[in-house]
Order: C-alpha cells, then structure tokens, then sequence
C-alpha cells in the first residue's frame, strides 16, 4: 500500500467514523434532490424555490428571527418526547402538555399583576412548566398504578386538554368585549424579550437541551432513566423504582413540553389562543426521531423544521408551490436518516447499524 | 359457540351487556335509540378496520403507527379513483390498492430494512398529509352513491338490524371482517404462525418458518384494510375527500387495539364503545338535557375510556416482539 | 390544485410583480386564514372575489396560504415589501394582526374579510356580515317548510360567526312557526372541527333519523359533510331538505344539489371583488363597510318551494335588510 | 464419506472484533454422540448455529449426508432432518405444548389449525419417548425440565435423525439430566447422529462416543472417553490442569446475618410458592439451597432481595427488618445478588461492559458524586473486573450483549462478589460456565466466605451445592424439608428428599 493510499484511506475513514454525522447531511441533501424533482415538475425551478426559502428564513432579519421563533418550541418538544424515549415511554401527548402550559403561562402573565419583570417571566415560565408536567403527570400515574397505557391515555389527554381549554378561553378566561376565544395580553412584566434576532426564549431552550443531555448521558438520575427504558427487569434488579421513574419521566417530558409552550406565550404569541400551538407537539415527535432520541441532535432537527416551515411562505408566494412540499421533504429526510439504505450505499459493509430509537410499545 | 364464548370472555361479555342497556333504552326511545347507535357505529367501523390493522402488524411483531397515513392515502385514491374512472367500486378497487402499497411501504421499511418501526410508520404518515395535501383538486363530486344493502332477514331484527345490517359495503362488511380476523388469527394455521412470528421470533425461525416472509406479508395485507378504512371514509361516511380527512382516526384506532387487548373482538367491543359514547355526547348536547357546556359533553367518550380503562381493564401485555426488528446475525 | 397555477396569476406572470410601486401597475395580494383557497367557504369566496376585481381592473393578483397563525404578520410582510397596492387578509382571526400591519404601512390598502373594525384606520376596511341575519333568513324559510317541525343544525366550532348563523337560524325558525323545535349541534374542540366531514355526515344522519326534516349545514368541511349526508336520505328534495352556508353551496358543494334549497349567504365574494374595485379608483374609506347576507337563489327548488312561502321569506330578508325585523341575536 | 451426516469442511465464522471460528472442520456420523467441548466463547454455539442455518458461514463447506449444502434458514436445514435444542428454548411462552411442537409444521383441517390433533399426536409421542408431559398446558407455565422435554418432542416430532442440543443439561436436575442421557442414548441406538455441547465433563465420559474440543474458534483435538478422564479433557480445553474439586476449609460461622421467619411468598400465578418457610445464614457460612427448579428457589430468592412482595413472615438482615423494604434498601445494607437470569435482571444487554459493571452500584459514593456519575472510577471498576474474572471481550466499552453465555455470567459474578458484600445471594452462579472459569469462581465464593460474609447458594447442581454448602437446605414445595451438615448431605439421601421423599 502506498502512502497516497493510506491517506485516502484515513480520509474516507473520517467519513466511515462519523456516520452518525454524514448520513443525515446526506439525507437531507437526497431529500432536496427528490423534493427538487416535484418541484420541478410544477414546473419551477427548484433552485429558485430553495432560494426563496432560505433567503426568507436565513437572510432576512425578520425571516430568522422568525426561524428562531419556530424552532424554539419545537426543540423543547422534540426533548420531551426524547426523555419519553429514554424511559421506554411513547409520549404521543406532547401536544396536549404544550397547550395546557400556554394557557398556563398565559393566565400567569395576566392576571399576576404585582410582580418585577424578570420575576414575572420566571413565575410564568414555571407556571407553564408545572401544569404541562402535572398534565403528562396523570399519564405517568395512571400507567404506574392503573397500568394504563401511555399511547391511549396520552391521546385521551389531548383530546380533554384540548377541550377544556376551549371552554375556558370562551367563557372565564374570554378578553373582555371580544368574540375572539382567546385571552387578553399579557402584561408586560411577563413578555420574553428578544436579543436583536436571537429570542431569548431560543437560548433558553438550548441551555435546557445541554442540560437534559448533561443529564441523561453524564448523570445518575440519567442512568436510572436509560436503564428503566432499555431493560426493565434489570432496572428492578438495580434497585430503581420503576413506578417513581415512570411517574418522574412523565414529569420531566410534559415540563419540556410545558416550557415550550410557555416559551411560546410569553415571547411570540403575548397571549393564548388555541389555533396559536396548533401541531407543534406532533413536530416534536418527528423532531425527536430526526435526532434519534438524542437531546443534542434535537437542536438541528429543530432548526431544519424551523427553517422549512419560517421559509414556507415565501415559497408559495415566490413560485407558488404550496408549503405542503416541506413535509414531503420533512418525509424524506426522516426515512432516509432512519433506513440503512443510504448508509449502506455510502459505505457498503462498513455502515454502521443504528439501534433502534423507539422500544415498540415502550415497556 | 361455547367454545366461540370461553374463547372470548371479556368482549363477549362487554357485547352483551352493551346490547343489554342497548335495548333497555330501545324499548324506552327506539328512534333516539336506534339513531344514537347508528352514528356510534358508523363512527367506530373506521375505528374497528384501522385497529384490526394495528393488530394484525403487532400480533406479527410490527408496530404500526402509519395506519392514519395509510388510511388517508387509501381515502383519497378511492375517491380520486372514483372520480377518475367513473366508477366508485373501482374506485373501492383503487382504495383498497393503495392500502396494499403503503402496507407494502411499511413491511419494506420497518421488515426487510429492520428500520425503526415507529419511525416508518411516522414517514408514512408525513408523506401522506403532504401528499393529498398537495395534489388535492377541490370540486369534485363522486359520480354516484355507495347504495345501501339491507342483509335479508338480519336487516329486519330491532335495533341491531338497522344499526348493524342495513348499510354500506364496507360498514356491512366490517363486522364479518372482525369475526374473520378474530378466527384466522387464533384458529388458522397461518395465525398460529404469525403469532408466534410476533412473540417470540426466533422460536419461529428456529421451527422453520420463515419471520421476514410472514411479517411482510402480514404488515403488507392488513394494509388492505387500512384501505378499506380509508374508502369507507370518503365513499361511505363522508361522501367526498377533504384534506386530513381521517382526523386522527389512525391514532384513536392504536388506542382501541390496546383498549381492546390486542385482541379484534376487544377492539370491536372497545370501538363500539368509543362510538356510542360518541354519539350520546352528541346526543345530550342536541337534547340539552344536562346544562354543562358542550365542551364538557364532548369530553365523554375519552374521559369514559380512561375510567374504564383504570378502573376496570388493568394492565394488557402486548405481543412481546412487537416494535422489534428481527435481526439475524451473520 | 398546485399553487396559484388555476388562478389569475399562474406562474409566468407571478414572476413579474416587480413594479407593483410604479403608479400603472394594480398589485393585489390576499392572505388567507389557516386554510386554503378551495376551502368552499371563506377564504375560497374572498379569493375568487379579489381575484375577479384584479382581473376585472386589469390588476396583478397572488396570495400565500397561512399554515400557522403566528405567520399572518410575515405573510402579510411578503406582500408590503414589494409594494402591493392592496393586501385582502382573510378571516377574523387576522384582524389584530391586519390592523398592525395597517398602521404600519399607510400606503397600502387592507380590506379584512370578516373583521370588524372598532376603531377606524384610514387605509384599511372591514368587511362584515350580519350572519345572524343571513341564519335568520334560513330558518324562517326552514320554519315554514318543516312538516315534522323539527329542524337541526350542524355546526363547525363554536366560534362567533358559527353561533351568528346558528343562533340566527334558531331565531328565525321560531319567528316562523313557534312549534319548530330546534337541535343545535356543534363539533367537539378539535383541530378539525371545520374539516371533518364523517363527523357532520353522522350528526346530520342520527338528526334525520330523529324526525328532523331540515337540517343547516354550517361549519366547512364538516358542515358540507351534513350536506352531503342529506343528499343522499331517503326523501331527499321531497321530504327532507338542507341548506348550505357562506356561499351559495349549490357551485361549491354539487353533491349537495339534491336537497339544497337554498344557503344562508354572506356576500363574501361580491363584497370583496366591490372592495378591491374601490380600492383601485381610490373610493374605498376606512371603518367598516357591511356587506349582504340574506339566502342564495332557490335553483332546482324554485318550483318546490312554495311562491305564498318564497313570498313571505322575500319579505323578511328585505325587513332584515331594512332594519324593520330584528334578529334579536347576540353572543 | 457418504456414510458422514455431517461432514464440515474449514468452516469459519467471522464477528466484528471476532473470529468466532477458524477452519473448523468435524464429522458425525449415524448412530454416534460427538461432545463438543469448549471454553466459554470458544466458539462452539456458533459453529452448531452455522449447520442449523442460523448463522451464515464466512468460508468453508457444509456436507449432509455426502451432500453440499448453503443454508440460509432453519427451514432448509429442518428439511434436511437436522433438529435443534437451543440452550435459550426456542419456544412461544404464551403457546401450549402442542402449539409449539407442531408448529411450523401444522396438519390442517378444512382452513383450520387442527388443534385436537396436535394434541392428540403429541400426546401419543411423548408416551412413545417416555417424555411425558400435558399436551395443553401453557409454557410459561412449566418448569424448565419440562420446557426441555418438549424441544426435544419437537425434533422427534420432526422425525429429526441429526439433533444437535446446545448445552441441554445445564438447566436440569440431576434426575432430568440422566434421564436425559438415557433419551439421546435410545436415540443413537436407532441411528440418529447427536452433537451434544456441555461443560460438564462427567456427562461427555458417560455418553459421548467421541469429543472435539474447540478453543478460540479452532478445533485443538479430538479424543474418545475411553482415552481420557476429566482431568485431561479438562486440561484439553483450558490448556491447563483444573481442581474439580472445590477446597475449602471448616466454615467458621459468627453472627447470624439472614434471618427469614415464616416467610409466605406468592409466585406470578399469585399461587403460594414459599410457604412458612425459616432459614438462617450465617457470617462466614455457606448454605446451599438443594432443590428441584420450581420449588419456590427463585421467589425465596426474589422475597429477600426485595425484589417480590412477601405475604407474611419477615427478613431479617443484620438485625434489620428488611421484610418491606425496596431492593435497593436492602442492596445498601451489603447484599450482593447474582441473578439466576443473568440475559434478563443481571445485565443491560445494550450498555457497555463497563455500565454493566456498576449496575446496581451506579449511585454509591465512588461512582457518583453529587449526582454526576464517575466514569473514571467506573472505568477502573471494570477493568478490574474484566481482569481479575477472565471475562473474555475486546475491551470494556464491548456491548455486554455481545459477550457469550459464560462471559456474561463471570461479568455478574465479578460485580457482586468485588465489594466484600455482607451477604451474598448466589442463584446458579457456575451456570452454562466453562470448568475453568466454575473453579474460579467457587473460589472466589469460598474466598468470599472466608473474608466473612455470608452466602447463600441456590443451585440446581446437586454437585454443585454439596461441594461448596457448609450447610445445605433442601426445598420441597415452598418449605425447607430438612437442613443437613455438609458432612451429613449425601448425594442419595439429598436427591431423595429434593423428590419430596423421606430420610430413611
Ligand atoms: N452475534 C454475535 N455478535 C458478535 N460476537 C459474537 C456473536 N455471537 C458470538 N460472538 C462471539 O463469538 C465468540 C464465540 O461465541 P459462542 O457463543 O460460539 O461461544 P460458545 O463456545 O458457545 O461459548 P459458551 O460456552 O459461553 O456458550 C465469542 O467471542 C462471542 O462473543
Ligand atoms: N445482538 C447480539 N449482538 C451481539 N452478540 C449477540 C447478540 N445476541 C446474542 N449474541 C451472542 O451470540 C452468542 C450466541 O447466543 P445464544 O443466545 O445462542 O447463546 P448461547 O451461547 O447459545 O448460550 P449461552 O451463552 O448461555 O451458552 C452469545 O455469545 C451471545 O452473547
Ligand atoms: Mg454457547
Ligand atoms: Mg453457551
């Protein structure tokens, strides 16, 4: 072997040992490929299209301030279904803890009139964050001590939370003098602020993400979830308490979610209203998958939804292709980090296989 | 029939005792009656199809989350396909077909790829959203009625026979799919083998059979009645195509299969009644019996499931292989 | 349906709105609500309308489709930055948002469908409905026409112009025949409650089967899927009828023709293109302009309707219109 | 050679950071019992793998009965009348004895499963074989003795004349294992060919007509019984002498450390499974629970390490009531527990080695400080263990599901014996572990002992309880029926009593 040959061959070793890391650009980058192919056959140009995107979501400031703002929430509900994962749980229910909690943060910042700015914002942020665990709290019970599956009764949840915010909305909690369903503004006091394009609530939830992932992969409380999620038996054999760890995972999942919304109320939307968080828990199900059930991989998962959904518009608008293609590529990009075909196609028997995610019906 | 009982207590049990108030309340109201149960079970015969999907896939060893996707893209073919040709029972045709390719999508994907099956069954449903979504065209009409068949005979027992036999082609059909499911899975050969796929998969293989085989074929068929599901949305129910038209229908319908145990007879008695509550929520906002606003009325039917669920029904074992890729080394 | 390619602006000419600034060029943008142009209601009435006004003035015309509420403002966005002369945005969930952007660009002329305008901005128009009226209008037809004196209602959320048209409808009714009873349903809380067609098929059947004999179909999707229900009921046309909503729904849901007497209307489509015309030769004031509502021609039941009826229903809309009837609704 | 059934040729068996095996060729012929020997991960499982069809071969050529095959699929292998025991059964839980003998090769009557006439046959063939058992009864519910009989019944039903059983002995009574041997004996009479893995020695001398031993993947010798003795098919596989034998001193008992009162346990049937039952164990003592499987070992076992609830009675260790506490209370107090199954409770198939090696210590002062866990002295931890136990594997970040049977076991040994537990729950401990590695770790017991904890030992070997018990307790349903001396606890007398007999 010569040494041009070993150097290729550590080269393309970089490559062969980042799997994890060149699969996905190269997923996504397949997906445009594909999503490029529709496109042109609506006959437009799909490198106009994809321009007219990213220059709306990545190079206007209003564009990626929105970009931020779409991400932010998805990061956090991409990690509660994450940390769901983690504990073998299947939290289809994010959606309905997202929700609860805006609703939550809202009324905090409403009706909580006596307090500092910065106290404000925290006693609101945490009002949401409670009542979005409490709500995955009762899943968390009934599976513990009733047994009660955590797809159903999640999807049950939803649909109550759902519900009961619709009454609430159009009765107690109605803005005064407004046929609306939807709250009055929050005081100011209350308001997450932007730091130039950058909303505060953005950073706020990447703290959180290096946090969670601090914590599951560095500490103890991170190794009793993932032991309890990749086997019970053994779990019980080392002496963690399956039922406090289903009932805490829940927790710790519907508070991510919880934040998320709160996030949302208190530094984008001011108020609540139910069409406001409509499908950003079922986003962070796909998020979560994206990144493979790891805390940190939700933050690019997250910004590549953000981006497509913040450059969506002026996509129709620039070429009139409807904003139903970002899902397809959304599709596509998914199923291609998640099959091993295109892993074994870029490194025939060298790929890598990845373990599941998901635990089927968790455990 | 007695064995048919022992075999099936629990759902047997819960028919008949809903059958029991069912008439009870027949011989107090027979119209409200009558048409409270036939909006319960027209909502549950999607719900009934897409859970004998799910059980079909699980009893096998696949989970299948994509039924919502692959009950969607079946809506919309049957109706396009109806549309197109002129002819709804080729448009039945067309439905029932691309249920078979999107089963036949996740068998590939979650089977012959060992892809995370939750995973695929997410793709699936983002692929079909986006799709119907985007190749939508407003403003067509089927170019005639699904009709209604009266079964002789059985169409004419009160109650159940206009509730249950006098219908469309699926709904009819649908009660005879779920004692069809309910017999080959626990009675056939091919389900004893396909159970044993989805419990212990290399006891399977070390017996000879073939786990890949069984489980495409498997996951890929009971896309046809994700099919049937989806035609019987558009066709029968709603009479047109909308976008997002099944409405989370997929996702109730994995809630009924382990409400009803894995188990196509507990998943019918689990529909049923999920759609009767259904209905008599609606029914009580209509007859503003109780003053509680409507909101609450609506909560019945999932607060009612969760009751039961915690009080009563207690902790179901799924397949123990379901959700596992079947990796043979080497 | 792919982008605005079945539209006045397909896709060669939306490439050219670059000089929509310049004084000869007419640039019309329109925002919809959550939702689509071809949802056979709102928002596909206000962009047909907007789109024939463009035409009409030989104008420019594009929209963007909202997929989450929080991008009315960027949309809207789209259209000021390249100095669109008139921007249509659709629903009442848009008119806070309408109004901030209204202020913020007062060169620009906003027409909000469907938003009433408290306080008044000069460069932008409310266009309103009274629904109650146009419900009222229907349910004083369905008063006179029930045999059974049952009637029903099938309805999307419970959301203000869903409760004007029913409430409307109710009172109507009663004014009619005061032994009408009523039934008033509404779809649960859910992200598609004006999309669920099964859901409005199944209330419109269970409703029929219980001895209504005139059902309206209020509520998108799940309202056409009643419509479409009734269609196909024994008796259809003869014994049983249902009336559409928003738009005449005899064009827009022809699965319903069999027994579509008629449909409460709001003028969306003529007020909007009215609206757009006046913006083009600079007429349009601020405020709110009230467009007509009342019920859509009876088509096909012109003959089974009865002319002593068709009279008398004539007669209230016009006393709805003059301000003689009231409708006595309020939320 | 076409008289061989099997006739392998260099077959070779690569696994990532493995080869498995190297070359291996070896013959079988009609009527004979070859005994495959081996160290643990020798590569021995893998090598019957490859002939069944589940494992593909990297190199090499598969002859059966002078034809060449490629299998890609037990199907295929089946239909050549190869049938195999798998020391994990291969069998449906939730099935009945019947479902699962005929299955995947089921009669049919009309479009139904006949299920009358599976029962019907299997009945009649396990008369036939003197392996009785209830044709309708769950598998779950039986007892591993009975769970073996029926993988056999499904090879017989087969009409298999190659049976391969891996390590089929290593879950049975002394009793089932004879009248196990006795079975393939019958069997070779009438010409069927047997490949039998064991690691215990005694059972190749009395039956196998011929032994290959394995060792890293290659074949390093073939020897027959008459030609040697334990000692040297011993030394054949680990390349050393072993002690058979366990040495031991006089056990010097101190304070009482397990205390178990009228102790009542429920199994998951919710049947009574231990039943007023009383013990004790001693610091500095062993005392070994001789008994049948299924005798309630493993709910007693599961009721003292708080790992199932107990109906009445107490535990009492080191003067502390444990009798309501959480298994991690009671593992603060000093109990060490080695599981009986270690794939399922003992092991995180999915972790690191090194995860693996602090499992139930994750939280303890050394691994974890204010909540962070302590990878440094994790790391150290395992390596320790990994050097100290022999525990075969490539390094400590391996997959612990990756590491074969016997290594997985020397893993939980290393991690419950290290810290000096108080008390040290052993539930067949040397099970499925190659006679070098059992050696190691009876001593390590015994050394256990001597450095003063107390030990209590469930074993289904009988050999095993009576070499290392200073005391042994037989069970017999749920009750202990007699405690006896080591010196008193003769082989006979324990085996009558293990069977519900009397002493005299
Ligand atoms: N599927 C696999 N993936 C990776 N390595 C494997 C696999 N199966 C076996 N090995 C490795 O191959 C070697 C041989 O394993 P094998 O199971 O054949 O050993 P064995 O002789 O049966 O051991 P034991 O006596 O412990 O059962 C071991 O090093 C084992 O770790
Ligand atoms: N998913 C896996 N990845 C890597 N190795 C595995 C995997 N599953 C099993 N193995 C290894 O394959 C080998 C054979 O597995 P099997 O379960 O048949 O064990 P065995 O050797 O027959 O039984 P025992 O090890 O108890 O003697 C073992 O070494 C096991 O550790
Ligand atoms: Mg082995
Ligand atoms: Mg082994």
């Amino acid at each position: 072997m010569t040494l041009t040959e070993t150097k290729m061959d550590n080269k393309i070793g970089f490559f062969v040992r980042n799997q994890s890391i060149v699969v996905p650009i190269a997923a996504i980058f397949v997906a445009f490929v594909l999503g490029g192919i529709l496109i042109f056959l609506q006959g437009v140009n799909p490198l106009v299209a994809y321009r007219a995107i990213f220059s709306e979501a990545w190079f206007d400031s209003d564009g990626l301030l929105r970009t931020f703002q779409k991400t932010t929430p998805l990061v956090l509900a991409g990690l509660a279904v994450t940390v769901g994962l983690r504990v073998g749980l299947f939290n289809i229910g994010a959606q309905g803890q997202l929700i609860s909690a805006a609703l939550a943060s809202a009324l905090a910042g409403i009706y909580i009139t006596n307090l500092p700015p910065i106290l404000h914002v925290i006693v609101a942020l945490f009002c949401g964050v409670i009542v979005g665990a409490l709500w995955a709290g009762i899943a968390g019970v009934l599976k513990a001590y009733r047994g009660v599956h955590e797809v159903i009764s999640t999807i049950m949840l939803n649909s109550i939370a759902i519900g009961i915010l619709d009454y609430l909305v159009s009765n107690p909690f109605q803005e005064p003098d407004q046929s609306l369903q939807r709250t009055k503004k929050i005081a100011e006091t209350a308001v997450l602020p932007n730091i130039g394009v950058i909303p505060f609530g953005f950073i706020l939830a990447i703290i959180i993400c290096l946090l969670v992932s601090w914590m599951l992969n560095k500490t103890t409380a991170g190794f009793r979830f993932n032991t309890v999620g990749k086997n019970k038996f053994a779990a019980t054999y080392a002496g963690i308490n399956m039922k406090l760890m289903v009932v805490t995972g829940m927790l710790l999942s519907g508070g991510l979610a919880g934040l998320g919304g709160a996030i949302e109320t208190l530094g984008i939307t001011y108020r609540f209203e139910p069409a406001f968080n409509a499908g950003l828990g079922f986003d962070g199900i796909t998020i979560a998958l994206l990144a493979r059930a790891n805390p940190l991989a939700t933050i690019p998962a997250a910004i590549l939804v953000g981006t497509l959904r913040a450059g969506g518009a002026s996509l129709q608008f620039e070429t009139g292709i409807e904003p139903e293609i970002v899902d397809v590529l959304l599709a596509i990009t998914l199923l291609l980090v998640s099959a091993p075909i295109l892993a074994k196609y870029l490194f025939k028997g060298k790929a890598q296989k990845s373990a599941n995610v998901t635990s089927g019906w968790g455990n | 029939m007695l064995d048919f009982i022992k075999d099936n207590r629990k759902p047997v049990i819960t028919l008949g005792l809903v059958t029991v108030i069912a008439y009870v309340f027949y011989f107090l109201d027979e119209i409200k009656t009558t048409s409270v149960l036939v909006f319960g079970w027209g909502y549950a015969v999607p719900l009934v199809l897409a859970a004998m999907v799910g059980i079909i896939g699980e009893r096998t060893g696949v989970v299948n989350i994509g039924i919502e996707g692959q009950m969607l893209m079946s809506a919309f073919a049957s109706f396009f396909g109806s549309v197109i040709t002129g002819n709804i029972y080729i448009g039945m045709l067309i439905g029932i077909a691309a249920g078979l390719i999107m089963g036949g999508f996740l068998a590939v994907a979650a089977v012959k790829w060992e892809m995370d099956q939750i995973i695929a069954g997410v793709v699936i449903n983002i692929v079909a959203a986006g799709l119907t979504s985007f190749f939508y065209a407003p403003g067509k009409t089927l170019p005639q009625l699904v009709p209604v068949v009266s079964i002789p005979i059985l169409s004419d027992i009160p109650l159940i026979g206009p509730v249950f036999f006098r219908n469309g082609i699926f709904a009819l059909a649908t009660l005879f799919i779920v004692l069809a499911v309910n017999f080959a899975i626990f009675k056939t050969r091919w389900g004893l083998r396909s159970r044993s796929v989805g419990e212990y998969p290399s006891a399977a293989d070390a017996a000879g059979i073939n786990v890949t085989r069984v489980r495409m074929m498997n996951v890929t068929l009971a896309g046809a009645l994700a099919g049937c599901a989806g035609a019987f949305l558009a066709l029968e129910a709603a009479g047109t195509f909308a976008r997002g038209l099944t409405a989370g229908r997929g996702f109730l319908a994995l809630a009924i299969m382990i409400f009803g145990a894995w188990n196509p007879l507990g998943a019918l008695a689990a529909a049923l009644f999920f759609g009767i509550s259904t209905a008599i929520a609606s029914q009580l906002q209509a007859d503003e019996v109780i003053n509680i606003p409507q909101q609450f009325v609506n909560l019945l039917p999932f607060v009612m499931t969760l009751i039961v669920l915690s009080v009563a029904v207690g902790r179901v074992r799924p397949p123990a292989a379901a959700g596992q890729p079947y990796t043979k080394e080497g | 349906s792919s982008g605005s390619s079945d539209t006045a602006a397909d896709t060669a000419a939306a490439l050219d709105d670059s000089n929509c600034a310049a004084a000869e060029s007419f640039c019309v943008g329109l925002v919809t609500d959550i939702g689509k142009v071809d949802d056979k209601s709102f928002n596909q009435s206000a962009h047909e309308g907007a789109m024939a006004a463009a035409a009409e003035v030989g104008g420019f015309y594009k929209y963007i489709e909202t997929t989450d509420t929080k991008d009315y403002a960027a949309n809207m966005g789209q259209f000021t930055d390249k100095s669109y002369d008139v921007i249509v945005t659709v629903g009442f969930l848009m008119a806070e948002a309408t109004v901030t952007a209204a202020k913020a660009n007062p060169n620009t002329k906003f027409i909000g469908v469907d938003q009433f305008q408290a306080e008044e901005v000069a460069n932008l128009t409310g266009l309103i409905f009274p629904e109650d009226q146009a419900g009222y209008g229907a349910g004083y037809l369905a008063g006179l026409m029930t045999k059974t004196n049952k009637i029903g209602s099938v309805l999307g959320l419970e959301i203000a112009p869903v409760q004007l048209f029913a409430k409307g409808f109710e009172a109507g009714a009663k004014a009619a025949n005061p032994k009408v009873a009523v039934t008033t349903v509404y779809h649960p809380p859910a992200d598609n409650g004006f999309g669920d067609p099964v859901w409005g098929a199944a209330e419109a059947k269970k409703q029929l089967a219980q001895g209504a004999d005139i059902i309206f179909g209020a509520g998108g999707g799940t309202g056409n899927g009643a419509l479409a229900e009734i269609a196909k009921a024994e008796g259809a046309g003869t014994a049983v009828f249902c009336i559409g909503v928003d738009t005449d729904q005899w064009f827009t849901v022809p699965e319903a023709q069999p027994c579509l007497i008629t449909s409460a209307v709001k003028g969306l489509t003529e007020g909007t293109t009215g609206l757009v015309k006046k913006a083009f030769d600079g007429s349009i004031a601020g405020g709110n302009f009230v467009g007509s509502a009342g019920i859509s021609d009876y088509h096909d039941f012109a003959s089974v309707v009865p002319m002593d009826v068709q009279d008398k229903v004539a007669g209230v809309v016009a006393g709805l219109k003059d301000g003689s009837i009231k409708t006595g609704v309020t939320l | 050679m076409t008289d061989y059934l099997i006739e392998a040729k260099n077959l070779s068996k690569k696994f990532p950071g493995v080869l498995a095996n190297d070359n291996v060729s070896l013959t079988l012929e009609k009527g004979e019992i070859l005994a495959l020997l081996g160290e643990n991960g020798a590569g021995k499982s893998t090598l019957v793998k490859m002939i069944y069809g589940l494992y593909g071969s990297d190199g090499g050529e598969l002859f059966i009965k002078g034809q060449k095959v490629e299998f890609h699929s037990p199907a295929e292998a089946i239909a050549k009348g190869i049938g195999m025991v798998h020391q994990h059964f291969q069998l449906v839980p939730v099935m009945t004895v019947a479902e699962n003998i005929v299955l995947g090769a089921e009669k049919t009557k009309g479009i139904k499963f006949d299920l009358v006439a599976a029962e019907k046959e299997v009945t009649e063939l396990s008369i036939k074989y003197g392996l009785e058992v209830d044709a309708k009864a769950r598998i779950e519910d039986l007892p591993v003795g009975m769970q073996q009989r029926v993988e056999i019944l499904k090879m017989l039903y087969r009409k298999a004349d190659i049976l391969i059983m891996d390590e089929p002995t290593a879950v049975l009574t002394p009793q089932e294992t004879d009248e196990l041997l006795k079975v393939m004996q019958g069997f070779a009479e009438k010409g069927v060919g047997v490949i039998f893995i064991t690691h215990k020695l005694r059972e190749v001398l009395a039956i196998a007509d011929r032994v290959v031993v394995l060792r890293n993947g290659k074949v390093v010798g073939t020897t027959r019984p008459k030609d040697t003795d334990q000692e040297g098919l011993a030394t054949m596989m680990v390349g050393r002498s072993v002690v058979l034998d366990v040495k031991k001193d006089l056990a010097n008992p101190k304070n009482n450390v397990l205390q178990v009162k009228n102790l009542n346990v429920r199994d998951d049937r919710r049947l009574p499974a231990v039943k007023d039952l009383t013990l004790e164990v001693r610091a500095g003592e062993i005392v070994g629970i001789a008994g049948v499987e299924g005798n309630g070992q493993r709910e007693l076992v599961q009721a003292i390490t708080g790992l199932r609830k107990i109906d009445s009675g107490t535990v009492v260790i080191n003067n502390e009531d444990v009798t309501k506490l959480s298994p991690h209370k009671i593992h603060e107090l000093g109990v060490a527990h080695v599981p009986e199954d270690r794939e399922k409770d003992g092991l995180v198939a999915a972790y690191s080695i090194a995860d693996n090696s602090v499992l139930n210590r994750f939280d303890e002062k050394e691994f974890s400080k204010a909540g962070v866990r302590q990878i440094g002295a994790i790391r150290a931890l395992a390596t320790k263990l990994v050097e100290k136990f022999d525990v075969r594997t490539p390094s400590i970040d391996t997959s612990a599901g990756s590491l074969s049977g016997g290594n997985k076991q020397k893993l939980v040994i290393a991690r419950e014996l290290i810290w000096g537990p108080k008390l040290l729950i052993a539930a067949q401990p040397t099970r499925g572990v190659d006679v070098g590695s059992i050696e190691f770790i009876h001593n390590q017991i015994v050394a256990a002992r001597d450095a003063g904890s107390a030990v209590l030992l469930v074993s289904a070997e009988l050999d095993e309880v009576l070499g290392l018990a200073d005391r042994v307790a037989v069970m017999y349903a749920g009750r202990i029926v007699a405690i006896l001396n080591q010196k008193d606890a003769e082989r006979n007398k324990v085996g009558r009593l293990m069977a519900g007999g009397d002493v005299n």
